[in-house]
């Protein structure tokens, strides 16, 4: 159980999140919604221990995080695929993802995850020894996912997965999603393609302004205007 | 209060700096704060008389100046123990000019118009104490110095040089060495490779300037085959193409115009390569580290001025200078604590505006100036007669000396060999 | 129709195997506010950063008024009368508040012979940071770091302004105060492109949408038409099928 | 013929030393972004520290290695802790490491005083040292410092190009928060590259102590050409800086063998100029290229 | 237009600022540099030691070097680490003309600050064209100062051969000995190149220098033509460094090289300006009297090594404790900053035991910078205390 009780951010003195409380399981996929800069990005950053709280806790089986220093947070099981992927450009793909696993001791675990992501990715398996930067969108958004499953995690946390991505490329990495949520790990996933998303979640949140405006399941986030209405203001 | 704080520190740095003004005239005028002064005034004969000067106690020529700190405080203490200087006490006002013309000459002034000394001194290095004499010029100020070389440069008339090589020293200096040489006979050197630190002292020596011939010209003239002539930058720091180069051109003369550390480096090099010098001689070579180098320095020749032997230890204080010198370096550290030419022309320039003093009987300037230029002067160096139709210069005492045995040795010219030594 | 103030041709870029903007053409009309608008990555900055020559374009020509701009050096863009905020404000952080909006006033269009300083308070003021003349720049809220970056703009005197974002992270009240500021922006006839996510301020502000989608146009005219129209709600929301 | 093979060998042997003496400056520089002055004390200190272990108490001057690498890493660690500790932008590390380096050298004139030193050649074994192969000739101890060169590239090509540390330090270089996010604790490595720097500085130090003549001034010797080294070869990268060490030593011992040795270093200062003019990155590529802003 | 843009900042906003204020700053400034150009005159008069004159000229001369050095530097962001190329121009200049016969020091002073002037025209269009990043243009300009020297050690034309000497020079009688001269001199380029930095500092060129620091290529967007401001004001640096080189080379009289365009005057500038605070003119004037008067006191003392150790412990403190310089925190507690310096200054003045006029301004410096070095948090917490314990 991953849980954030009343978690407010701020930036100086711009509140960017105000008492939020989430929960999820690792058997579920949990969509977060929410137009630009409604806090959604802060949210998974924060929970990812990158961004500092004011207030709340986040709480991982009962145990809070936030007290962890944030190089730590990644060995407690939860993992982050960043917007804009953050691929640390100059590596190699291989050398991505091993550092996905820097978390991890055991090398034939790390092997064997790596295994794993190239199963995943077979493309990444051809293109292991050339550099992040030089990939397509839609591999670096490969590599982006595949470093964070290498840290093993429970929790994976994916802040705009499609954004920036061909319309093919983009069922692609719904469908990907599916398939990772089907590895046993829980998926908490920011997006802004709306439609795919709710196919794909089995519960979501939506965020306005930095407050939870609407929570729900598939079904009645489906049914909702609200969503609509954040986006696209009709 | 923001913008209140901004004009109030911008209006509060100037204010400030004009009450310093304001202060300045008022607190440090009448008495100096600095109580030690007052000799000036000559008063009371309790006073010391204070002699200024400043050494390179820091940057890159402060090796040398080491040596002159050491030889000048034993020297005041000398003096002071054979009752000082008109019966008063000598005090030596040393300051450090970083081997740095610039701050030089900024000491100089402050030595005259801020520590108000009665005599000057100069300082180590021929950049330091040309800045310096101007200083002394404008001030009027006797300036014996002991180590400038570039003698066509200087003609101030109170400047007193112990750097007794002659006015053209460019061009006695070579012709001594190379009449040394020529002791040989037979044997004499016919070819020279010169290899030359860009150093001004040793540019000058070695290549002269303008109507002074330097060394390589002084070889052409006498007949010497100059197969090799190379210069490096102070500092240099790869020996093995200048080696290999000495190697190519295999002169029977190796003349380097080195400073300090730079003839070990390049024997190393020399070695290395299995290249031995037949005949080798070197400039202003750091004594001790030209010892250090071992085997492949036996019968390196150097220029000197004074040795502790005889005869200069039979010269005006040339025992002193010798135990003194070495007690005090000794325990100081200093790894070569043998008094040789730089401690003796220290000791020669003290040694100079004692007698000028003494012999005045006043500190009057021009008074000492003028007994000094009439009138011989017993040094460590020897006699000297500074001679004012050539700039104070006067001849040359230069004598050259060799490694023998692993030992510096006067070997030319004959009347300062301790014992019918030769050069080999 | 009134005239264009600003008209790029086929204009793009391309970062690597990136194509962020692929064969743009696009028209600002004078006096007018341009929504450009799109997901997030469809290439609206990097279109704000071709334009105000802070990005030079791979491909594709750039006029302002009659003047060909893509091969000027920004400065002269500026000069120009095109001036522009950045999405995450960039002031001159050492500089106070009122220091940033005077370096508009000291150069290009807006150097004449008034005060820089003077004009300066006059858009701090206009935009609500009067009272921020003095802070440094550095100490300044997001909200406050948003009103600045657009008197700074304003400061450059523009003919053309180009907002990029500037509503993000502000809570509703400022959102409304801001809204209002752009319309009175077009008041003194300065033409606005505006970028934005919050549709209900494009739809309340814009007199015409731009929208981008991967780095291309997939849709242009007046919001109503726009919004509804299937590809951009495709865009946004996501096609339901592949 | 035989020249150029003899200058290309006495080229090949002083790039080693300059390799060595630039790489930990390189390394801190590109990684830790510590531009760091005090470098040049750390080399000074650990040819004086060599000086005195050979010359007053008789050791082999290369054993003294043994001292003068810990005594190296130590400093380093030690600036390192202090500099990620006040938290200095890269100008503010270059005018304290500066201050530092003036107090290494006061330090040094205090205890060694102000005289030239050299190792004596009776406690200096390595300086006749040489090996021999045909004509050429090649000493010894020179030869070992190319090996430690070589070496020491070598390895921290390896450490940052291959190995798992030497990802997590790129990485967070390059996006420390992304770098954190995965665990990577960059305090630690940090002090990893730190010790590198240490180790280099030492050894390039005891060959400066063995080969040369020594002075607390002469530290800035070595300023200018550790700087073209740097900044031909690319911060923090070991390879071109082991390149352009023997390019700029390769170009010094060419001019000092065929035109001047007084020209030397404006030879290799003229082929900075020249390269940073027309690629300002350098020669080389740094290991992690981090944007301005 | 002028008017305008030379006015102080704090000059229209509000009613209160008006003209008084608005003069104070230059009034007090000019009565300063009047005291200061009568020193020579009323010297003996006032019984001060006729060294002040030379410890005048060589703090006028680093109070230059650091003023030219920071209006392009400070100001920009772009460290040079190779000012003495320009200072070296002009000691060139000097020392060229003295080849032939004494040369006019007013010729030397214009020839150098033009020689500075052309070598920075080149150097800036061939490196700003480059973009150099700006740790790289530090090092490279640093590089190429020395490289400068080599060749002009071994250029015979420029460098002699590697010596020239200046003994003397003409000037007017007026101007009193050759060190009234460039006392004078020294003043005069020294109040120059301070007013130079303050006009530059509220002009547009400043304004436009201070948004390059901060965001060059936003500041380019904004209209500021990055490339010719920064020309303009390396070409100015360059000129008044040049200029005070010129004169500066009397006072050397002895040029060689190495010394010139070495590590020296290339480093001390970036150190006293970065000490005293490199965004405001009186930042370099600060570090300046600092350094130079912590040095001059400690070699004065005879204690060189000391003077290493403390200068270097200085650099270390300031850069640590003070992270924009000392004038930057003076403007945050302006008021114990000065109290504490005047303070500390007449007590030792008064008292004595400052050891002379420069001890006394050295310790009431130090006395100051140990004030300001306070971190804010402490000290508000020290205003607080203070101020809770004063019954209201």
């Amino acid at each position: 159980m991953l849980e954030v009780t009343d978690l407010s951010v701020y930036y100086g003195e711009a509140r960017a999140l105000e008492d939020i409380s989430i929960t999820m399981d690792q058997g579920e996929v949990v969509a977060v919604l929410g137009a630009n800069g409604a806090g959604k990005s802060t949210l998974v950053n924060t929970m990812a221990g990158i961004i500092p709280a004011r207030s709340g806790q986040v709480l991982l089986d009962g145990a809070p995080l936030q007290r962890l220093a944030s190089h730590k947070v990644v060995g407690e099981g939860i993992a982050l695929v960043p917007e804009g992927r953050m691929l640390f450009n100059q590596l190699t793909v291989a050398q991505n993802l091993k550092l996905g696993a820097y978390s991890l001791d055991d090398r034939s675990e790390i092997g064997a995850l790596q295994q794993t992501v190239y199963d995943l990715f077979p493309i990444l398996h051809d293109r292991r020894d050339q550099k992040a930067g030089t990939l397509s969108g839609g591999q670096q958004q490969m590599v982006a996912i595949g470093r964070a499953l290498m840290a093993r995690p429970r929790y994976l946390l994916m802040d705009e997965p499609s954004l920036g991505l061909a319309p093919i490329i983009v069922d692609d990495m719904f469908d990907l999603i599916v398939r990772v949520h089907e590895m046993g790990i829980g998926v908490l996933v920011v997006e802004q393609n709306v439609a795919r998303t709710l196919e794909i979640c089995d519960r979501g949140y939506v965020l306005e302004q930095g407050t939870l405006a609407l929570s729900g399941t598939r079904e009645e986030l489906l049914g909702s205007s609200a969503v609509r209405e954040a986006y696209l203001a009709m | 209060m923001k913008k209140n704080s901004r004009a109030f520190s911008t209006l509060g740095s100037i204010a400030a700096l004009s009450l310093i003004l304001a202060a300045c005239g008022t607190s440090s005028g009448g008495t100096d704060g600095n109580s030690s002064t007052g000799g000036s005034d000559a008063g009371g004969s309790e006073d010391p008389i204070r002699v200024g000067g400043t050494l390179a106690l820091s940057g890159p020529l402060a090796a040398t100046g080491e040596i002159h700190r050491l030889a000048g405080e034993q020297y005041v203490e000398w003096l002071n123990d054979n009752g000082g200087l008109l019966g008063r006490e000598v005090e030596w006002v040393l300051l450090d000019d970083e081997s740095n013309p610039q701050t030089s000459a900024a000491a100089y002034n402050r030595l005259i118009s801020q520590e108000n000394v009665d005599l000057l001194i100069g300082p180590y290095g021929t950049a330091n104490i040309t800045a310096a004499m101007d200083v002394a010029e404008r001030n009027e100020m006797v300036f014996p110095q002991h180590s400038a070389t570039l003698t066509y440069a200087y003609d101030y008339d109170r400047h007193f040089p112990l750097f007794a090589s002659g006015i053209d020293s460019s061009r006695t200096v070579s012709e001594t060495i190379f009449d040394a040489y020529a002791e040989l006979a037979d044997e004499a050197p016919q070819t020279v490779g010169f290899v030359v630190n860009q150093n001004p002292a040793t540019d000058f020596i070695a290549h002269g300037h303008e109507d002074a011939p330097g060394s390589v010209q002084v070889a052409q003239e006498r007949g010497l085959d100059v197969v090799l002539e190379v210069d490096f930058p102070q500092g240099n720091t790869d020996w093995g193409p200048i080696a290999q180069r000495i190697k190519d051109a295999d002169p029977d003369l190796l003349w380097v115009g080195a400073l300090g550390g730079d003839s070990p480096a390049l024997l190393a090099a020399l070695s290395q390569i299995g290249w031995e010098p037949r005949h080798q001689f070197h400039l202003f070579p750091a004594p001790g580290l030209l010892l250090g180098a071992g085997e492949v320095a036996e019968g390196a020749t150097s220029t000197t001025l004074y040795e502790p032997q005889e005869p200069y230890l039979s010269f005006e204080g040339g025992q002193d200078v010798s135990e003194m010198f070495t007690a005090a370096a000794e325990e100081a550290g200093l790894p070569y604590a043998v008094a040789e030419m730089q401690a003796g022309l220290s000791w020669a320039t003290w040694q100079t505006i004692t007698a000028g003093v003494e012999g005045a009987g006043s500190l009057d300037q021009g008074e000492i100036a003028d007994y000094l230029v009439n009138n011989s002067i017993e040094t460590v160096l020897g006699e000297i007669d500074f001679d004012p139709e050539q700039n104070n210069y006067y001849g040359d005492l230069v004598a050259i000396k060799q490694i023998q045995d692993g030992e510096f040795t006067v070997v030319y010219p004959a009347d300062k060999t301790a014992d019918g030594t030769t050069i080999n | 129709m009134s005239t264009d103030i600003l008209r790029t041709d086929a204009v793009t870029k391309t970062f690597g195997n990136l194509r962020a903007l692929d064969q743009v053409t696009m028209s600002v009309r004078d006096g007018e506010i341009l929504g450009l608008v799109g997901p997030n990555g469809s290439g609206k900055s990097t279109m704000i950063n071709v334009l105000s020559g802070f990005l030079r374009p791979s491909g594709g020509q750039i006029h302002f008024g009659d003047t060909r701009i893509d091969t000027l050096a920004p400065h002269r863009v500026a000069e120009l009368g095109l001036a522009r905020t950045y999405q995450i404000p960039r002031p001159f952080s050492t500089l106070s508040t009122l220091e940033n909006v005077m370096v508009g006033g000291s150069f290009g269009r807006a150097r004449t012979d008034r005060d820089p300083r003077t004009t300066g308070m006059q858009w701090l003021e206009f935009v609500g940071l009067g009272d921020q003349a003095d802070d440094a720049a550095e100490s300044l809220t997001l909200h406050q770091r948003k009103q600045l970056e657009l008197a700074r703009a304003l400061s450059c005197e523009p003919r053309l302004i180009m907002l990029d974002e500037v509503l993000a992270g502000l809570n509703p009240t400022e959102i409304e105060g801001a809204i209002e500021l752009i319309k009175s922006i077009r008041d003194l006839g300065i033409a606005v492109v505006f970028v934005e996510h919050n549709m209900r301020a494009v739809k309340g502000l814009c007199d015409r949408l731009f929208v981008l989608q991967s780095g291309q146009q997939i849709a242009e005219g007046d919001p109503a038409t726009v919004l509804s129209d299937q590809a951009v709600i495709d865009a946004y929301l996501g096609s339901q099928h592949a | 013929m035989q020249q150029w093979i003899q200058a290309l060998i006495t080229g090949l042997l002083l790039g080693g030393l300059y390799a060595t003496l630039s790489l930990g400056f390189s390394l801190t520089w590109g990684l830790l972004r510590t531009i760091n002055f005090a470098h040049f004390g750390f080399a000074l200190l650990a040819s004086y520290v060599t000086y005195e272990l050979s010359t007053v108490h008789g050791f082999d001057p290369l054993l003294t290695l043994v001292a003068t690498v810990p005594i190296g890493v130590a400093l380093s660690l030690g600036l390192q802790w202090f500099v990620s500790k006040v938290k200095l932008d890269m100008f503010g590390t270059l005018v304290a490491t500066f201050g530092l380096l003036l107090v290494l050298e006061a330090a040094i004139s205090r205890y060694w005083l102000q005289d030239l030193r050299r190792i004596p050649t009776e406690n200096n074994p390595w300086l006749s040292n040489v090996l021999s192969v045909g004509p050429y000739t090649m000493p010894v101890v020179q030869i070992l410092g190319l090996v430690a060169a070589v070496a020491l590239c070598g390895f921290s090509w390896w450490l940052l190009q291959r190995s798992r540390a030497g990802y997590a330090i790129r990485a967070s270089v390059e996006n420390p928060t992304m770098a954190r996010a995965f665990g990577i604790d960059a305090t630690r490595l940090g002090y990893l590259i730190a010790a590198i720097s240490g180790v280099s500085v030492a050894i390039a130090g005891s060959m400066i102590g063995i080969l040369y003549a020594l002075s607390p001034a002469s530290a800035l010797i070595w300023v200018p050409v550790t700087l073209a080294v740097v900044l031909l070869g690319g911060l923090a990268n070991p390879v071109g800086v082991a390149i352009s060490a023997t390019a700029l030593a390769l170009a010094e011992s060419f001019t000092r063998q065929f035109a001047d040795p007084s020209l030397a270093q404006l030879v290799a200062l003229g082929i900075l100029v020249i390269v940073l003019l027309f690629k300002p990155s350098g020669l080389f590529r740094p290991t992690v290229e981090v944007s301005e802003r | 237009m002028t008017a305008t843009q030379t006015r102080a900042p704090e000059a229209p906003t509000r009613p209160t600022d008006n003209a008084a204020r608005r003069w104070t700053t230059p009034g007090v400034l000019l009565v300063l540099v009047i005291g200061l150009a009568a020193l020579p005159t009323l010297q003996e008069s006032l019984g001060l030691d006729a060294y002040l004159i030379v410890f005048g000229y060589t703090l006028f001369f680093w109070v230059t070097q650091a003023s030219a050095w920071n209006l392009f530097s400070g100001f920009s962001g772009y460290l040079n680490f190779g000012h003495a190329i320009f200072y070296g121009a002009g000691v060139y200049v000097t020392a060229n003309l003295a080849r032939e016969s004494d040369p006019n020091i007013f010729v030397a002073i214009l020839g150098g600050a033009l020689a500075a002037a052309v070598v920075a025209a080149l150097i800036g269009y061939v490196i700003f064209h480059r973009g150099l990043a700006h740790e790289i243009f530090a090092l490279f300009t640093f590089a190429l100062a020395i490289a400068i020297g080599v060749l002009v050690r071994n250029v015979d034309a420029i460098g002699g051969g590697g010596v020239l000497m200046v003994s003397m020079v003409t000037y007017p009688e007026f101007l009193g000995s050759v060190n009234e001269m460039l006392y004078y001199l020294g003043l005069l380029l020294a109040v120059v190149a301070v007013v130079a930095a303050a006009l530059v500092q509220r002009s547009r060129l400043g304004l436009g220098l201070f948004a390059i620091r901060d965001d060059e290529r936003v500041a380019e967007t904004m209209g500021v033509p990055t490339f010719r401001y920064k020309m303009i004001a390396l070409v100015l640096a360059a000129a008044i460094g040049g200029a005070s080189g010129a004169l500066n080379a009397v006072m050397i009289s002895f040029i060689e090289p190495e010394a010139t365009f070495g590590i020296d005057v290339s480093v001390m500038v970036v150190l006293m300006a970065l000490v005293g605070g490199r965004r405001h003119w009186a930042g370099p004037v600060i570090g300046a009297v600092l350094m130079f008067s912590l040095s001059d006191r400690l070699t004065g003392l005879g204690m060189t090594e000391l003077s290493q150790l403390l200068t270097g412990l200085l650099l270390v403190v300031v850069i640590v404790g003070l992270k924009g310089g000392i004038h930057e925190r003076w403007q945050r507690r302006p008021r114990a900053g000065l109290i504490t310096f005047l303070g500390v200054l007449l007590v030792l003045l008064v008292t004595g035991l400052g050891g002379g006029f420069i001890g006394a301004l050295l310790f009431a410096l130090l006395a100051m910078i140990v004030v300001l070095v306070v971190p804010d948090a402490w000290w508000a917490r020290l205003v607080n205390r203070s101020r809770e314990g004063q019954p209201r």
